[in-house]
């Protein structure tokens, strides 16, 4: 008796169960995560002006052109599709000084692609964030070339382009160093760096447009609010007990949480979903730990910013996370 | 409103069929009864080719206790003993061929009238087992071992589940409208079996009418429960959690935590059995999907192949995948030789839009799965281990407390199949077991 | 003074090598190195280790290791001091020549890329229930690259790697694949138990049971019945090759079809790749012109195919 | 609060394995699992510990006044030589699955750099006595720290499908330096 009587329907389609899907996919949450960085990178080009555009422009195309590389030599399936090439480099762009050199911003993307991810399998096996592993590679072996900042003015005014000035967490780490006082640092009215108007890599300078982006991203449910709500929240409680402590030596925690690469960090670098924990529990665990590390780097580290390290080390730390905080079993018997 | 942790709120498409009424399906010309309907040892047919039939007449026997007997759907002639495609396994399974004559006779004496509630509890087992009733929500586990516990287990809730949690259908929904006396009645019958005083009669809050007539339709002791709309909510574990905040053990069964839970068409079949003496012939199926032209909610035989329903709601229109049962955890069908059996709850047909026929990308480790999985499993890493062919470590994350519920394939964004790894590492651990044993 | 130190070190050693003594056989050891290490597990136990160990220890243990090569077995002896006899060489063979072109699929398969996989979802998509899905597991599983997915969606088995762990015949869902000896030269390419008239609906190349070959072959060496595709008892077969010649649907085929790397003269960019890579220097030729196979002297290998940059290389029948 | 500033600087600042570069041999070799790294990250604070402490011992009353400073790395090793017999010998017998699991990297101890290096570098910063072995347990801490992470990295591995050319210890080299680039954050924490 045969299997089939002739019967069979050829176009039918036969899989497991579900047979049914959510709209949402992963180039889809890829585009909204890019929707969400756009306002901070206008902001961005809108003070830095054409050298913005420059680096971001190189950044993502190096990037994508790179994987697609890779994926030919090594004989895999093309995935450039799927938007993750593309937002790692419009990441990594915002995380470079507009006046960065084009072949620093190459060999930032060569690293955040091959070195950061696909070393490691592709999409979604990699253990450290790619843009945050090319920012840390860069800042340590190129230092110079990633701390001139040069000055934001606005986009049409014909200012002198090559006045570099230093960011607001820079002058802060000179000062103490050098008078012991942070009032020694020059003074520095908060709504500045709210709207943008500090010097600091082209992405990370505007908190308003940064926030506006990660609300976004949590009102479309694609990152939970758990790791930028602690990890805010962290640095914040962390920063204003030492303020309480002593005022003139610690930085009020307004300025902590808007100077610097916070919100950027907080919203989009360690929401990064592949490198942080699956679960909602571990996710809190992650966010304190980022927060503790960054505001001790920023505090007595050696760097004026902590972010990127903090969070790579606690990107380390996401399988022992992940291992501890499994849910309980259902029924436990 | 009561509800489950974890889960996921798919569309539910029901509209497509929720207000067409019961239709009563014409009767086939031949039918094709297959002798495995129910989970649990095989049967084994008791006509021979040529053979006379009734409606009604029992025509295979059972081997074993967890077994159940199918019947004739219509009076004729017995064809042939032959083999078609089974529906849930996809291989050929033996089958019985029955030519109808028209003239649908009941076999002798049936339909009885006769008052359950005066019925003993062993008349009544007696109905229900010689009717050959299974659960009809899908699973079609034989209803006489589910309402018989072993003494040690004392039960002390029994639900009629009336959540039909599953998109696109409303075969329960429809049954609860039209016929509640019948479910009812069934329910009455169980609690008496069971030696209980109440009953919870579970429905999902978007059947409002529904809820309504049951409130006033109930006995007393059958108190009706709204339940929120999620799925899986009728799942039996997590029907159970929801209900009474018990959780059944892992590797347990509801019985452990003293609870039984029932299909609300079960508890119809079991009236008509205890008060009529119908064996379990008939069915209420939603055909539904936009890729057929008329969804109907039937009234159909078992064994009436799956050709006629088609043709009876206006066939086919670019369908991609055919489906027995629900779009969640249903069966994918690929030959049009098959026929109702007494699990199919519905008869969906999907196009190419509404399925999902993508092929699948990396983990990117977003979570979605996490949370909507309802038995507080990581599905992800069972998806990776999946890829890997590694059941050790898969057992290790809990693999086996998975319900199959399809939660997470569905919120899946990289598109994976997880719950078939799910069935791939289990049946790569039965292998491995057996071979074990066998060794 | 350093002595001294030394010496005070030792008495405290001394002391607690007493009491915390275990031994082990250094025998083992010396049996570990002869083992391959690839762990597949085709001997029955966890990995090398164990099988080292169970060896050493039981005398009677028999030399379960198929993967282990001629003078490694001879090693194994001396240490043992017992001839541990020779493990017939087996090589994995795959019983299906069903092409997707010349058989019937019934649906279109949704899933996961893997034959075990594939198979619990309504019994696989093929419409032969004993033919090759294709999807690889086989392929996956091998722990020495010996058996790849060739062009026409069956797998090939590369004789000069494959050393008879049988990993592939237990990840095969359909058992297709099974373990002939070395010295035996025809296999029959179909496992098929359905009646011909009924196979004939669904692949043209597979055994239609007509009994031709049992009915030549002078050392009745093949076996047809009415359920069952030929089947040749390698034993008393002596490769004269007569079956083949009869078969109408050339389903019997040479074991030792010794695959042969041609280079495809139009796109081969002269880079040498081959020539270096090619473990019996089979290939020749000069740099910037298209190079040469010399069949006689090519295992087929693919080495060379892997590593060519163009894909200039392809694998013929000799 | 020295004493903190002096563990966390041994631990975090300047880790052993991921800023001084030493110990990377069981660092790669042992970090397959997350419970041989714990098992190891014992053995090694054990050692470290007793051996610094010995060490200092034998380099204050004996190396010193007789002026046998140069005899200080071959009696250095002497002593992590026995100690790791010690040790090797407890596990044994302890718990034999952590021996099988430790295999040739328990006496691999002996030869490691990074416990060699905690003693010389007492004697190099002129701790005294008490310092030395808080600096040694700090060091030893740094390196299980170092150690448990990378290896609940690497078990992590076994799910993803690394290309084929990198499995195994490249993919770990490569993780080790980006890890190592991450704790290079922690550097002029401690003056």
């Amino acid at each position: 008796m045969p299997r089939v009587k002739g019967h069979e329907m050829k176009d039918i389609f036969v899989s497991s169960s579900p047979h049914i899907h959510s709209p949402e996919d992963t180039p889809w949450i890829m585009r909204q995560v890019i929707y969400a960085l756009i306002p901070g990178a206008l902001i961005g080009v809108y003070f830095f002006g054409i050298p913005a555009i420059r680096v971001i422009a190189i950044s993502v195309v190096s990037c994508m052109v790179i994987e697609t590389l890779w994926q030919k030599l090594m004989k895999q399936d093309i995935t450039i599709a799927d938007g993750s090439a593309a937002l790692t480099g419009l990441l990594l762009a915002m995380n470079l000084p507009s006046g960065a050199p084009w072949w620093l911003v190459v060999l930032g993307s060569l690293v955040a692609i091959i070195l950061g991810k696909q070393v490691y399998g592709g999409l979604g096996n990699n253990p450290f964030n790619p843009a945050l592993v090319a920012r840390v590679f860069l800042l340590i072996s190129f230092p110079v070339h990633m701390t001139t900042w040069p000055a934001p003015r606005a986009f049409f005014s014909q200012a002198a382009d090559t006045v570099t000035g230093a960011t607001p967490l820079g002058a802060l780490k000179t000062a103490v160093f050098e008078h012991g006082t942070i009032t020694a640092a020059p003074h520095l009215n908060l709504m500045d760096p709210f709207f943008g108007n500090i010097g600091g890599s082209l992405g990370e300078i505007s908190a308003l447009a940064l926030i506006l982006g990660g609300i976004y991203l949590i009102a479309r449910k694609i990152i939970s609010w758990h790791i930028p709500v602690i990890y805010i929240g962290t640095v914040a409680v962390f920063t204003g007990a030492l303020w309480m402590m002593n005022p003139n030596l610690y930085a009020d925690p307004a300025f902590h949480l808007i100077a610097g690469g916070l919100m950027l960090g907080a919203f989009f670098m360690a929401t990064d979903m592949v490198t942080s924990p699956i679960t909602n529990k571990g996710k809190i665990i992650f966010a304190v730990g980022c927060g503790v590390i960054t505001v001790v780097i920023r505090i007595w580290g050696g760097y004026p910013e902590g972010v990127s390290f903090a969070i790579l080390i606690m990107n380390a730390l996401v399988p022992l996370i992940n291992k501890v905080t499994r849910p309980g079993k259902f029924g436990a018997v | 409103m009561k509800t489950f942790k974890g889960g996921i709120h798919p569309p539910e498409e029901k509209e497509l069929v929720k207000d067409n009424p019961i239709a009563d399906f014409p009767l086939s010309s031949t039918f094709y009864v297959l002798v495995q309907q129910h989970l649990g040892a095989p049967a084994k047919p008791i006509v021979k080719a040529g053979d006379e039939v009734k409606k009604g007449q029992v025509i295979t026997e059972p081997l074993g206790f967890v077994s159940a007997p199918v019947h004739a759907p219509t009076s004729g002639t017995v064809k042939e003993i032959s083999k078609m495609v089974h529906p849930v396994t996809g291989l050929l399974a033996p089958c019985i061929v029955i030519d109808a004559d028209g003239k649908d006779q009941w076999a002798d004496g049936l339909p009885l009238e006769r008052d359950p509630s005066v019925m003993t509890t062993e008349e009544l087992m007696g109905a229900i087992k010689a009717a050959g009733i299974v659960g009809m929500g899908g699973a079609t586990f034989p209803t006489h071992v589910k309402l018989s516990p072993p003494k040690e287990k004392t039960i002390d809730t029994f639900i009629v589940n009336g959540a039909e949690c599953e998109p696109y259908l409303s075969s329960d929904y429809r049954l609860m409208l039209e016929q509640p006396e019948r479910v009812l009645g069934g329910t009455l019958i169980a609690m008496r079996i069971l030696g209980l005083d109440k009953a919870i009669l579970a429905i999902e809050s978007n059947k409002p009418d529904a809820i309504k007539l049951m409130e006033s339709k109930a006995p007393p002791q059958i108190q009706v429960e709204t339940l929120k709309v999620k799925y899986p909510q009728g799942a039996e574990k997590q029907l159970i959690n929801a209900l009474t905040g018990r959780e059944v053990p892992s590797g347990g069964l509801p019985m452990d935590v003293g609870a039984v839970v029932q299909n609300a068409g079960t508890c119809a079949a079991i009236y008509d059995a205890c008060a009529h003496g119908i064996p379990l012939i008939e069915r209420i199926t939603s055909v539904t999907g936009r890729g057929i032209k008329h969804p109907k909610n039937i009234k159909v035989r078992i064994g009436t192949p799956i050709k006629d329903v088609i043709d009876f709601c206006g066939g086919l229109n670019d369908a991609a995948k055919i489906i027995f049962g629900g779009p969640m955890m249903g069966i994918a069908q690929f030959s049009d030789d098959i026929s109702i059996m007494k699990g199919t709850s519905g008869v969906l047909v999907l196009t190419e839009k509404d399925t999902n026929i993508s092929h699948y990308s990396a983990c990117i480790s977003c979570g979605r799965c996490v949370e909507a999985c309802p038995m507080c499993l990581i599905p992800s890493t069972l998806s990776k281990a999946g890829e890997k062919s590694m059941w050790q470590m898969a057992l290790d994350n809990n693999l086996l407390d998975c319900v199959e519920c399809g939660s997470c394939t569905f919120v899946c964004p990289a598109n994976r199949p997880i719950v078939h790894f799910v069935k791939y590492l289990k049946a790569l651990q039965r292998a491995a077991n057996a071979k074990s044993k066998g060794a | 003074m350093v002595g001294g130190i030394g010496f005070v070190a030792a008495l405290i050693l001394g002391i607690s090598a007493v009491t915390f003594a275990v031994e082990m056989d250094p025998r083992e050891k010396a049996v570990l190195d002869q083992l391959p290490g690839a762990n597949c597990g085709a001997c029955g136990f966890a990995g090398c280790a164990a099988f080292a160990h169970e060896i050493t220890e039981n005398v009677e243990a028999e030399m379960a290791c198929p993967a282990v090569n001629e003078n490694a077995l001879k090693a194994m002896s001396e240490i043992l001091g017992r001839d541990l006899g020779g493990g017939a060489a087996f090589i994995a063979f795959v019983g299906c020549k069903g092409t997707p072109d010349q058989t019937i699929t019934r649906y279109n398969y949704v899933g996961p890329r893997d034959c075990r996989a594939a198979q619990i979802i309504a019994g696989g998509s093929k419409a032969c229930a004993y033919g090759c899905l294709g999807l690889g597991s086989c392929v996956d599983v091998c722990p020495f690259g010996a058996i790849h997915m060739g062009e026409d969606g069956l797998p090939h088995v590369v004789e000069a790697k494959c050393t008879g762990c049988a990993k592939c015949v237990d990840a095969c869902p359909r058992q297709i694949i099974r373990l002939i000896p070395k010295s035996g030269n025809y296999g029959v390419g179909c496992i098929s138990k359905d009646l011909s008239k009924d196979m004939k609906q669904y692949c043209k190349v597979g055994c239609i049971k007509c009994g031709l070959c049992e009915n030549i072959c002078p050392f009745d060496a093949i076996t047809v019945s009415k359920d069952s595709s030929a089947v040749i008892d390698q034993s008393k077969c002596r490769s004269c090759g007569l079956c083949v010649s009869v078969c109408p649907t050339s389903v019997i085929s040479f074991l030792h079809t010794p695959l042969k790397a041609r280079v495809i003269v139009e796109k081969c960019k002269g880079c040498g790749i081959c020539d270096q890579v090619c473990p019996v220097e089979a290939i020749t030729g000069k740099p910037k012109e298209p190079y040469l196979v010399n069949e006689s002297k090519c295992i087929g290998c693919g080495l060379c195919i892997d590593k060519c940059p163009a894909d200039a290389i392809e694998r013929i029948v000799s | 609060m020295y004493y903190i500033l002096l563990i966390v600087g041994a631990a975090l600042v300047n880790n052993f394995v991921l800023s001084r570069f030493l110990g990377i041999c069981p660092f790669m070799g042992v970090s397959k699992s997350i419970d041989t790294a714990v098992g190891m990250s014992m053995a090694v604070i054990f050692v470290m510990t007793l051996a610094s402490f010995v060490t200092w011992l034998i380099n204050d009353l004996l190396l010193i006044p007789y002026g046998l400073g140069y005899l200080q790395t071959i009696a250095f090793i002497l002593v992590i030589a026995s100690l790791v017999q010690l040790v090797e010998m407890i596990i044994q017998r302890v718990s034999p699955p952590l021996y099988q699991a430790l295999g040739i990297f328990l006496p691999l101890i002996t030869t490691n750099c990074a416990v060699l290096g905690v003693a010389i570098l007492n004697i190099q910063l002129k701790y005294s006595l008490l310092d030395s072995c808080i600096f040694a347990v700090g060091a030893a801490l740094g390196f299980g720290l170092a150690l448990v992470i990378f290896a609940g990295i690497r078990e992590e591995f076994e799910l993803n499908n690394i290309p084929k050319a990198f499995r195994g210890t490249p993919i770990a080299l490569i993780t080790a330096g980006i890890l190592s680039l991450a704790f290079m954050g922690f550097s002029g924490l401690v003056k």
